[in-house]
């Protein structure tokens, strides 16, 4: 009689030739928050999206309360009782808040006829009401900011009244206290039996929330493991094979400044924002969702034009056009990689080489060889998974993007990295190289800005961190002055 | 066709915000017809008369019956080419019905079948095979324009019903029946977009198929409606033109499809999805029409009329582009 | 050897069709298994089928095999390029042309020439280069429709051209020929010549209009019968058929129709049947070696509710009496 | 044009996944037009000589052109519906210029001009006005053409030199100069798509033009190219055909827009985007090319043959889905 909400056994998956599971099993009991963790390419997406009835698996079989039950499309598994916050927004961006909490299953009136749009909006408000009651649910979706969009999503699954609520890096773009709202709401449901499968690269989150976890590599199952009881170490082995081992912050900065920013500002988002960024330098800047970080680096990057300000790389001011500041040898790496980052038809040498075509490129033609070996070789280095630098990008996972976005600005040789949240649904194992990465990067000489929602991630990597506010730079932290403390403190605004 | 706007300003009860965007994304078609508007009257005594603004509803009816098949499905994130050629096949096919003697309505109903059914079979081979629906449509061009022309043997057919006529021709309190049907018609698409789940479902699908997909709207099925949906208004189209004809040709609708799609455009349709507005579509209807009507009562040789509606047209989009102030 | 450009409206190498029997002898009867190939404009028009008809009707007779094709549509420039070269390679005795354009079959022209295929330019576009052309002369059509106009309209008054794709030879002719005849009686006062593209509905809204603007208006001429029955039809809806006179260009069948009814008042009739087997018997005579003139050109006629019962005959026999008892 | 095939499978370095990828892509498109050529072959002995071919690929030759140019322009993500009226008032303008003496090779250069100013208005228009690319073309398909018509007053433009004529007639190794012309340009642009940083710009920008821009790709100026390039192949579209004719006509190009796009589809060409094969618009032309040679051959009745292109155009847009899998 005590059959688990949800059993998994013997999930296949192939794209084509490609086999990316290979006989998974998962088990969850009602009321339970089981962990699923992985590495990058680890599989744990596709499981969840064959789980979801976004992906048909090839072989394998779901059981629901011991009853095998056939997931053939999102709808099927709405059906069941399932949802899923997707790691990619899945979002209509002209609709509204309210519409898009309720696409697929709107409030009708008028006998199904016609969408009630007020009953609706009531609904989202209260969805929304102890996660983010700021959000304006009237609102197009477009006109959010990626964590607001990210915790419509989180209520969108909440609205299903799902028994299973599968939940892929729900946390990637929110900050501590949201995170902490959202444990809350997590809790909240597990307690009244709802089954919820959280995936998650920081595993803080996994401990707090998790009485175990399912681990992943490499598209087979490497374990179950109960939590707290395991220690993190042996989880993380368990994920990377390996052990990791903890390096401390080393600073490499000189006092050659680079990067001088001057008063940029644009409407209310960025204000007045100066500062002086040096050669072999990592400035991090932290801050609470919306307060114009992702936007300060945009203004910086020429990707949006500043109302006011002066932007000068090496002493000299630099046409506001991403075009001229790359040229000058500024890079940015985009918080939405699906929507900024990545061309997903075009192979990962290419994607790598396009913002150093000139490099890559003698007597106007492109010398592949040449882009593809330097693909490869930067692809070696961080990990890329598969190696596979002449497959389309669109076929790797979140995570792995992610590293070729990376590869891009290094292929560029760019002398002024912006990380806008570099290890947004990076796995642990490959944090810790990006931040090696990062280490070495500044220890060439290169200057970086780093933004960052995690704060420990902000610490380990920062010489100096500048703290925003409602898009004003309200405190600088040097060395003995970072942390957690410090800067919540010049984050939250006065009241 | 005016009275459309109603619905939009009164009805909605959308928050401020949302409100003011959509009436400011109208407001610069609006405009675009008001200078329009002006020169013409500026230029001609006889344009501002009741009776040629009238005429002007009138010869908008029928591209504007198509074009808003065609805007709901742009915002599916489609297009549909075979337009004209759907409307040949079911009016001449209408036509021989009336001629024959089936009743009118009957034959009505028939024509409007044949739509849907032209409708549905490209928006089988999109939805299901998995096809592009540019060059789907484009087949469907020659396809149902090729079946017209063998059905008839290329001739017109002549010969409908006096009742048929009589209504198609006809005025209500002075207003003529293809207007009366078309503004009808128009309501229920705005009520249809705005306020069913179909509607949603069509702006959902035509802004972000994945995230549509994955939040459990049929998307085959919705953009299946939308090919329908466009194929009966083609239908419809048809008749109205036949109707005041009184000979169904194999050859009509020849390039409705552009006229619709550029109405469709002018009203603030995107042509990659997920936007357009019913009644923006409209007014792109009566700009175009205003055009021709204008051009002819200027008496505008031949060549300049061309050049006056390529013009017209890019300047169109221009204001609307200036006014509404984000990306086309 | 170089032909000087062909105006077939004023070359003066010219005969007229009537005169072929008398001039030439009789029809030599052509050998067994001659092949002739005909390139239409669009099958689209029933001008153009019926002129394939009466092709077809004079090879039947004379055991002469016959091959009618026509481009997709109107306006199809290439694709009848391509239609009338598959044509040559395939090795017919003789070719009638149709061009869509005056220029857009010159390729094939020369491929046939050099090839010592005889090709004949049937009706409308003319091929500046081509050997031998039958038809009728196209500005002459205009006249006749502004003729009626002066004696039936003395006292003069405004009326209006419809007129059909811009750039079109024919369409440019029959306009010119009616605008320059009117103009020159000195009362009339074209007040609208717009395009309506040959189609039906674009004449009907832009006679609406039109005769919105001027509800004195006393007469329409539209470039074909298709744009003239759009334009009875918004003449009828305004209320103006006896006021407002309409004629059309071709003479097809609803167009009779119409002229019995009373809806039409006439239409420049250019008998494609007749102009067909004339082209084919051309095409023929050349085959047999006849040196004939450059121009030969065919019949037309103004018809109205007066002569409309000469006319309609399908009987060729009949027709071309009636043709040439004037 | 097949001699396009050999720097696909020759000089590409590419790895075997890629490759074979590709290779699979145009596979279809191949198939496609290896079933059509089977059956007129069957049907008619005519079709498969050395002759009709050669005449296939000539006829195909001058919608190659354009339909290369529309590749471009699908790829970076637009639409070039003006290439038609673009091929006439190049066409009229350069044989104006030939006839009023200046030399051929000058001539041409100027018509060829003509062109990239075509495109530059249109392509200003779509990226620095931020217009929609298909109905800022459908603007300029009425404004282009009544400027030729304007011109040229309506008349064609005879007498053209006879070197020019003569070089476009003439014929290399029995390969007659447009095949060769078209071929060249065909290596040229494929070289263009495949190794040059435009070529990868040209995917990206149609592929995701937001991560372009990010990623420093000059966007604007991606698109421009692409729409100046589509306005010279237009203009030399129309050269070899005025040189064919002899005439330069201001109706010249009616329809080009449709058989090119339809070309680019059927060989695998995205509307979406971002996604297009040079070889497969090839033999997406040499499709449409031998669908009118056989059709020709075999006697179809013009309705039936309409009927036939409809279909066939559906037809290969399945087989091609069906073998490479992958959505459309
Ligand atoms: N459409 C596809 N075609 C081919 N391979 C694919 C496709 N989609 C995903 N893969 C591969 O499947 C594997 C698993 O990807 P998945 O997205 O499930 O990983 P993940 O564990 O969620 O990683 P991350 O933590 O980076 O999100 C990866 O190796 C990826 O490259
Ligand atoms: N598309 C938009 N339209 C309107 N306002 C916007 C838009 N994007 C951002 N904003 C506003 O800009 C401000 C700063 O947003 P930004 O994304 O730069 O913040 P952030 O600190 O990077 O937050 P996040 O963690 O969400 O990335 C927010 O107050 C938000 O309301
Ligand atoms: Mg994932
Ligand atoms: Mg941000």
């Amino acid at each position: 009689m005590t059959h688990p909400r949800l059993s998994l056994s013997g999930i296949d998956k192939s794209f084509g030739p490609i086999a990316v599971l290979h006989g998974v099993n998962l088990t969850v009991a009602p009321g339970e928050v089981h962990g699923l963790v992985g590495e990058n390419g680890a599989g744990k997406s596709t499981l969840l999206n064959i789980l979801s009835g976004v992906l048909r698996p090839t072989a394998g079989t779901v059981e629901i309360d011991g009853q095998p039950v056939s997931i053939a499309s999102p709808r099927d598994a709405a059906a069941q009782g399932i949802a899923m916050i997707h790691q990619e927004l899945q979002q209509v961006p002209e609709l509204t808040v309210a519409q898009n909490i309720f696409l697929g299953a709107s409030l009708r009136r008028a006998g199904g006829l016609f969408i009630d749009h007020a009953a609706q909006e009531a609904e989202a408000q209260r969805l929304l009401a102890d996660l983010d009651p700021a959000i304006d649910v009237t609102a197009p979706v477009k006109t959010l900011r990626v964590a607001q969009r990210q915790i419509v999503e989180i209520a969108k699954a909440r609205r299903a009244n799902a028994r299973i609520i599968a939940m892929d890096e729900p946390t990637s773009s929110l900050m501590p206290a949201e995170v902490d709202r959202l444990a809350e709401v997590i809790r909240g449901l597990a307690a009244k039996g709802v089954s919820i499968i959280y995936v998650s690269h920081k595993m803080d989150e996994i401990y707090r929330l998790c009485s175990a976890a399912t681990v992943m590599r490499d598209g087979h199952l490497v374990g179950r493991v109960a939590l707290p009881e395991t220690p993190v170490e042996d989880v993380i082995r368990l994920m990377v094979g390996r052990a990791l081992v903890h390096a401390t912050h080393r600073s490499f900065a000189t006092p050659r400044p680079v990067l001088e920013v001057r008063g940029l500002s644009r409407g209310s988002v960025v204000r007045d924002a100066s500062f002086t960024l040096h050669a072999g330098e990592v400035l991090g800047i932290a801050g609470l969702v919306g307060s114009g970080r992702t936007e300060l680096l945009r203004l910086i990057a020429g990707i949006d034009r500043a109302e006011s300000g002066t932007v000068e790389i090496n002493g000299t001011a630099v046409a506001a056009t991403p075009l001229a500041r790359i040229r000058a040898g500024l890079g940015l790496l985009p918080e939405e990689r699906k929507r900024e980052g990545i061309i997903r038809w075009r192979p990962v040498a290419s994607n790598i080489g396009l913002s150093s075509m000139r490099r890559f490129s003698r007597a106007g033609l492109i010398r592949k060889g040449a882009l593809e070996a330097r693909a490869l070789d930067l692809m070696r280095e961080v990990q890329l998974r598969p190696l596979d630098v002449r497959r389309p990008i669109g076929n790797f996972s979140g995570g792995n993007q992610q590293k070729v976005i990376l590869g891009r600005w290094l292929a560029a040789e760019a002398e002024i990295l912006l990380f806008d949240e570099p290890t947004r649904g990076i796995d642990v194992g490959a944090k810790a190289e990006i931040y090696e990465l990062i280490e070495r990067l500044a220890e060439d000489g290169k200057a970086i800005v780093v933004v960052s929602s995690e704060l420990p991630e902000v610490i380990r990597v920062s010489d100096r961190v500048l703290v925003m506010c409602e898009g004003r730079i309200t405190a600088e932290l040097t060395a003995g002055e970072i942390g957690e403390a410090a800067i919540a403190r010049a984050a939250i605004p006065a009241a | 066709m005016m009275t459309t706007a109603a619905p939009k300003t009164d009805t909605a009860p959308k928050p401020a915000s949302v409100l003011s965007r959509i009436r400011f994304r109208d407001a610069g078609t609006i405009l675009g017809l008001m200078i329009i508007g002006a020169i013409f009257a500026a230029l001609t005594p006889s344009f501002l008369t009741v009776p040629n603004l009238i005429n002007i509803l009138q010869q908008s009816s029928i591209n504007a019956c198509i074009a808003l098949g065609m805007t709901l499905v742009i915002i599916s994130g489609g297009i549909d080419l075979s337009v004209g050629p759907v409307a040949a096949i079911s009016g001449v096919l209408g036509a021989a019905m009336m001629v024959a003697g089936v009743p009118v309505p009957l034959a009505i109903l028939g024509a409007i079948c044949i739509g849907l059914c032209c409708g549905a079979f490209t928006g089988a081979l999109i939805t299901w095979g998995g096809l592009q629906p540019f060059i789907v449509t484009l087949g469907g061009l020659s396809l149902f324009r090729a079946l017209a022309l063998i059905y008839t043997g290329g001739t017109p057919i002549f010969g409908l019903p006096a009742a048929f006529r009589a209504f198609t021709n006809g005025n209500l309190a002075g207003i003529p029946h293809p207007v009366v049907i078309v503004a009808v018609l128009a309501v229920l698409a705005w009520i249809l977009l705005n306020k069913t789940p179909l509607g949603e479902y069509f702006l959902a699908v035509g802004g972000n198929p994945d995230a549509a997909r994955v939040a459990g709207v049929p998307v085959a099925a919705t953009k299946f409606a939308a090919y329908m949906i466009s194929g009966a208004m083609a239908s419809i189209g048809a008749l109205i033109l036949i109707g005041r004809l009184g000979a169904a040709e194999p050859t009509l609708g020849n390039l409705w499809e552009l006229d619709a799609i550029a109405a469709a455009a002018i009203g603030g349709a995107s042509l990659s999805g997920g936007r357009g507005s019913i009644f923006g579509t409209l007014i792109g209807c009566i700009i175009l029409g205003t055009l021709r009507n204008g051009l002819t009562l200027l008496n505008v040789q031949a060549f300049y009329q061309l050049l006056a509606t390529g013009l017209i047209i890019i300047v169109a989009m221009l204001i609307d582009r200036a006014t509404s102030g984000k990306q086309g | 050897q170089d032909l000087a450009p062909l105006n077939s409206d004023s070359e003066p190498d010219r005969m007229d069709w009537s005169a072929l029997e008398t001039d030439f002898g009789p029809f030599p009867e052509p050998a067994a298994g001659t092949k002739v190939g005909g390139v239409s404009k669009t099958l689209t028009n029933e001008y153009w089928r019926t002129l394939g008809e009466g092709y077809a009707q004079f090879a039947k007779a004379h055991g002469v095999e016959f091959v009618y094709q026509a481009a997709q549509s109107e306006g199809d420039q290439i694709g009848q390029l391509s239609i009338a070269e598959n044509l040559i390679s395939q090795g017919f005795s003789a070719l009638l042309f149709s061009p869509q354009t005056d220029a857009n079959l010159v390729p094939a022209l020369e491929a046939a020439t050099a090839a010592g295929v005889p090709v004949v330019n049937v009706n409308d576009a003319v091929i500046p280069q081509v050997a031998h052309y039958v038809g009728n002369v196209q500005k002459d059509n205009g006249v006749r429709v502004a003729k009626w106009f002066i004696e039936h309209h003395p006292e003069g008054g405004k009326v209006a051209v419809i007129e059909g794709q811009a750039g079109v030879f024919a369409a440019g002719q029959r306009t010119a020929g009616f605008t320059e005849t009117i103009n020159a009686a000195g009362n009339f006062e074209i007040v609208a010549s717009v395009p309506a593209d040959w189609s039906r509905e674009l004449a009907f809204n832009a006679a609406a209009t039109i005769l919105q603007q001027h509800p004195d208006l006393i007469g329409f001429y539209a470039n074909n019968d298709g744009m003239a029955l759009g334009v009875v039809e918004a003449v009828k809806a305004a209320g103006k058929a006896e006021q407002t006179a309409v004629f059309g260009t071709d003479g097809v069948s609803d167009a009779y129709a119409a002229i019995r009814a009373g809806d039409l008042t006439g239409t420049v009739d250019s008998f494609p049947i007749l102009t067909g087997e004339v082209g084919m018997e051309v095409a023929l005579r050349l085959m047999a070696g006849q040196d004939l003139p450059r121009v030969v050109a065919t019949p037309q006629a103004l018809i109205t509710k007066d002569n409309i019962e000469t006319f309609a005959t399908t009987d060729m026999t009949a027709l071309r009496a009636a043709l040439t008892a004037k």
